[in-house]
């Protein structure tokens, strides 16, 4: 189909569907009226029966844990499949980086971001960390954590240059890092198995409410997420870095 | 003053300018970005179904827990739903970028390695 | 409150849009910068602080980041 | 007792964490067999689920939540015989697919069984759950594991591009299924999916229509149903061919899964007034299909994009079995899939076989080259009389349930509809087999045009035999669609099972108060099938006249084919919408969508 032809189909029926969607959510009850049962539910039952004061950490990574554990796989799947796709092919070889490649002079980095990132760099660790631990209390947890910690090595690369970030050879490390942070969470939850217990069934005392350990394995499952996340991000970003920076080009060609 | 269907209009119009994004889209890139921002339609839609008028975020740790809280499920959905769009945005960039190099060209009219 | 609220809807609504009908990849992953930013303030304003974490933490950092990186590799080839 | 519901997902995920590390440091030799031993023991667990759920409706939720005031908290998994079946199914796949690996990539990491792993996790997961939302989760983790293998072979141009074909189809499918879950939850308030059918009740409105419609085409597009098909034929054509068996065998047939399963727990008693309307759709979708699929299959010349649009034609007969709503067409169906899964994988692994082989899978450039291959020209031939509907394969069965089943509603004419969705397919295959391995027909240089793709080699070069762990999976797998079609116990087993299926009162006591309710009675007067034997016979000696037809037609129409023309210009029309163009993909699948929802709207409200 040509652009016009595409566009024109697409407009009639993309307005059917539009004013059929519309349609539909007419029927629901208007926002801002009522929630569900369900979430009434949660919302008184979090706190007595799990001590965990953020309800949304609560359903996370305890009520729906399970989901979780699936998102965490599609993550650490989608990481793995991009490695998968960006291998260097047979018919391809690594040239020099790109320092060497013809009209490609990488400058190095100032020494006002030298510092910049330098400076920042420990407060963020920091504040990644925080937000790991603490999701149980305040908004935060694992995921936004994981990708805190992850912008604290890219900091690294901006602070060195991308020499010096490749010559670290972490990438065996992190990628242990990524399947240690999956088989983390499964192994949470398998322990409860080993217990006697349903997969996922929280193992731990629960410290009073509002205490760092007051999730009982929530922290642990919102740790090995983090550890993951983190790892994640970070092989992705890497991935692309090495993609864009250094020259794959065809054997012989 | 009552919210209404607001954010459900919004929701369904962001459906359809994503899905008319990636119909006329003549890059890929731009495909991608589209393909985000028919996901946020889902965000919106979820938010609105969870919301209570005058009520607070479900953090109960500084109020007490009997105070009136929006839907913490709906929440911890859009955060599932938020981390699997960049997990499968990046898979869609990494197969775009190849493509690139494949074919040359970002372009969706000229990819023909396929037909029939 | 409502106001608020009204105001950001209003503005995803527009700004989506743009994302859609920016061509330009470079001048586009800014305006998703900015779309994914609104959606943040979105999330905070419905009582959503969690989500409203993750997505400035998705759209601000990550996001950016991929496609840069990709338009990069992409520009490089050319 | 060992807690089992859990283990089909969890093993296989945790053992794809594990798979990494072990990647970094040893062999691939030392990936296989971690992978292959999981696999089989997945296998193991889902089959004791398919026994033990038989006694009663299996209910697990995990953390232990469980429902509280009959609301549920967490997530279930809710297993009876047919879910643990199609878990069963994936994962002897996965073993198949896995033992015929282990001599085809010739350079491959880790990574290949670490995804094959994911994949075997989230399909397994996607069989057993009982939660609307764990549903969409699995769904995306299952399409995020096959768009990475899907283009697997980045080294060519097309695999790179059907990948993101599949991978944006796909996407908007997920969306689509998301949003009608958001819409569930805004109607009803709750997820689990017996929860939200209790909720429902009988009630019916505009918000369930719209709900339905989403989930329902979002599923149809991994179901690959006309027109939301376009991406499985460019997955299938360039994906490495172990992966193409589990897409064909089963990842397609379980999108069509979970509409029957939503259908029955959410849906049926709220749309139980408007049934013939919804029958009346959902034939119109599974003719469609059945044409579409068929005759697109029948002009490829590319093995495998053949295979894959055959896939589609069996797609559209499991719609009618579905869409005709009955226990009887419903068990057809279940054996449709049950007999097309094993046979299509069987005929992948064929082609995979004659790829490492002979180096091409096309037809016109292999003819006659297929000679040496003879047990795979038997297993070959073999598979594409079973699509057809030869006697003894399960396929044979389920066409023939779905039949009676139709005659049953005065809807005798179906039948036809089947015959030529199967003989088109069952008809290619034999071309293929009597031009590549007999050396058929005649040398012709623009003969019928088929899929122009560009795919590249999956081994390094042409071998001189075929190992025995590539042509051991695809005869036992023939061998297994012809034991599903023979044994009366599993016909048997299967009715009883889609009783259990269709039973929407058990499920939902089962789940939400814990009630057992053990509705699995294998039926005392099983239905005699074999007495209907011609008619297999019958669509076999069509396809044979169809082939006979098209190989020799210079010799026996002088002056033409009669009405070859108008015909040659109807498929060159069709041919041209798979064009290849995501856009245009997406574009048919708004207007899917728009008419489907339409009809509904019409015909119900």
């Amino acid at each position: 189909m040509s652009l016009r032809t595409r566009t024109r189909l697409f407009l009639a029926a993309g307005m059917g569907l539009l004013a059929f969607f519309i349609y539909g959510l007419l029927g629901l009850p208007p926002v801002g009226q009522q929630i569900s049962g369900y979430a009434t539910k949660l919302n008184s039952l979090t706190v007595p029966a799990r001590h965990i004061t953020d309800t949304v950490t609560a359903v996370n990574f305890d009520f729906r844990g399970f989901d979780t554990m699936g998102e965490e796989y599609i993550l650490f799947t989608s990481v793995m499949g991009v490695l998968l796709l960006f291998r260097t092919q047979r018919d391809e070889v690594e040239e020099a980086p790109r320092n060497h490649a013809p009209g490609r002079q990488a400058p190095p980095s100032s020494d006002a971001v030298r510092v910049c990132a330098l400076s920042l760099m420990a407060p963020t660790l920091l504040f990644g960390i925080y937000t790991v631990t603490h999701g149980q209390i305040n908004p935060g947890g694992g995921f936004q954590g994981g990708v805190i910690l992850a912008t604290v090595l890219l900091f690294v690369f901006l602070a060195g240059d991308y020499e010096i970030f490749r010559k670290m050879d972490a990438h065996r490390a992190v990628e242990l890092a990524e399947s240690a942070g999956a088989a983390g969470f499964v192994l949470v939850g398998l322990a409860a198995i080993i217990l006697n217990k349903p997969f996922l069934e929280n193992v731990l005392p629960l410290a009073p409410a509002g205490t760092v350990l007051s999730g009982g394995t929530v922290p642990l499952i919102s740790l090995s997420v983090g550890i993951e996340v983190g790892a994640g991000i970070l092989l992705l970003s890497t991935a692309f870095l090495e993609e864009a920076l250094v020259l794959k080009s065809k054997k012989g060609g | 003053m009552k919210m209404g269907f607001g954010p459900y209009v919004l929701a369904a119009w962001l459906f359809f300018i994503g899905l008319y994004g990636i119909v006329t889209s003549r890059n890929l890139f731009h495909l991608i970005l589209c393909i985000s921002i028919l996901q946020s339609s889902s965000y919106v839609l979820l938010l609105g179904i969870g919301y209570r008028t005058g009520a607070v975020a479900p953090v109960f740790s500084d109020i007490p827990v009997n105070t009136p809280a929006v839907d913490p499920i709906v929440q911890a959905l859009v955060l599932t739903d938020i981390v699997i769009e960049v997990t499968v945005l990046a898979l869609l960039l990494t197969l775009a970028v190849q493509i690139h190099k494949r074919h040359g060209t970002l372009d969706p009219d000229k990819l023909s390695a396929i037909r029939g | 409150m409502i106001i608020l609220q009204g105001l950001i809807l209003a503005l995803i609504g527009v700004a989506g849009t743009a994302v859609v009908l920016t061509r330009k990849p470079l001048a586009q992953i800014i305006v998703m910068s900015f779309y994914g930013l609104l959606l943040g303030l979105m999330f905070f304003a419905f009582q959503a602080p969690d989500v409203a974490f993750s997505q400035i933490v998705v759209g601000a950092v990550a996001m950016p980041l991929l496609f840069l990186l990709a338009l990069t590799k992409v520009r490089r080839n050319e | 007792m060992p807690p089992l519901p859990p283990l089909p997902v969890v093993v296989p995920l945790l053992m794809a964490a594990v798979l990494v590390a072990l990647g970094l440091f040893f062999e691939r030799r030392v990936i296989e067999i971690p992978a292959i031993v999981t696999a089989l023991g997945v296998t193991a667990i889902c089959l004791i689920l398919v026994v033990r759920s038989s006694h009663g409706l299996i209910v697990y939720w995990f953390g232990g939540w469980a429902p509280i005031d009959h609301i549920a908290l967490g997530i279930s998994f809710v297993i009876d015989p047919i879910g643990a079946g199609m878990a069963t199914l994936c994962s002897l796949l996965v073993v198949a697919a896995f033992i015929f690996s282990l001599k085809y990539f010739d350079a491959v990491g880790s990574l290949f069984h670490v995804l094959m792993l994911v994949f075997l996790g989230a399909m397994c997961g996607f069989s057993l759950t009982g939660d609307a939302f764990n549903l969409f989760v699995f769904f995306e983790l299952m399409s995020a594991a096959a768009f990475a293998l899907c283009g697997y072979k980045t080294e060519a141009r097309a695999p790179v591009q059907g990948a993101l074909n599949f991978a944006v189809t796909n996407t908007v499918g997920a969306f689509m299924v998301l949003t009608g879950i958001a819409l569930l939850y805004g109607r009803t308030g709750a997820l689990n999916l017996a929860q939200i059918g209790q909720a429902l009740g009988s009630q019916m409105d505009r918000t369930v229509i719209v709900a339905f419609t989403l989930v329902t085409a979002g599923f149809l597009i991994k179901a690959a149903a006309v027109p939301f098909h376009f991406w499985l034929a460019d997955a299938h054509a360039v994906a490495p061919t172990p992966v193409c068996v589990l897409f064909s065998g089963v990842m397609v047939e379980l999108g069509l899964y979970a509409v029957a399963r939503i259908y029955w727990v959410v849906f049926s008693s709220a749309f139980s007034s408007h049934a013939s309307a919804l029958r009346s759709v959902f034939m119109g979708l599974g003719i469609l299909t059945c044409l579409v699929g068929g005759t697109m299959c029948y002009v490829q010349t590319h093995v495998k994009r053949m295979l894959a649009f055959s896939t589609v034609s069996h797609v559209g007969v499991m719609i009618l079995g579905f869409g005709l709503l009955t226990p009887l067409a419903l068990g057809g169906m279940a054996m449709e899939v049950v007999g097309h899964g094993m046979v299509k994988s069987a005929l992948f692994f064929c082609s995979g076989i004659v790829l490492h082989r002979l180096g091409d899978v096309d037809e016109m450039r292999l003819r006659g080259l297929g000679s040496r291959l003879t047990g795979t020209g038997v297993v070959f031939a073999l598979g594409g009389l079973a699509l057809a509907g030869l006697p003894p394969f399960g396929t044979f069965v389920g066409d023939l349930l779905i039949e009676q089943s139709a005659r049953g509603m005065g809807l005798a004419w179906l039948r036809w509809i089947i015959i030529v969705a199967a003989v088109l397919s069952g008809a290619a295959i034999v071309r293929f087999v009597a031009r590549a391995f007999w050396g058929w027909g005649y040398y012709e240089k623009e003969a019928v045009k088929g899929a122009k793709i560009e795919t590249g080699q999956e081994t390094e070069k042409s071998h001189f035999r075929s190992p025995m762990v590539m042509v051991g999976p695809a005869a036992i797998l023939i061998a297994l669609g012809i034991a599903a079609g023979v044994s009366r116990q599993f016909l048997a087993a299967i009715e009883a099972s889609v009783n259990v299926f269709q039973n929407r009162q058990a499920y939902i006591a089962a789940v939400l108060s814990g009630a057992h309710i053990n509705s699995f009675q294998l039926p005392a007067a099983q239905p005699r099938v074999f007495g209907y034997a011609f008619v297999g016979l019958f669509a076999v000696a069509l396809a044979f006249v169809l082939v006979v037809l098209t190989l020799f037609r210079s010799q026996l129409f002088e002056s033409g084919v009669p009405g070859g023309s108008v015909v040659r210009h109807g498929v060159e029309c069709l041919q041209r919408c798979h064009s290849g163009h995501v856009g245009d993909y997406v574009t048919w699948l708004v207007i899917g969508v728009t008419i489907f929802g339409g009809a509904l709207l019409i015909l119900m409200g």
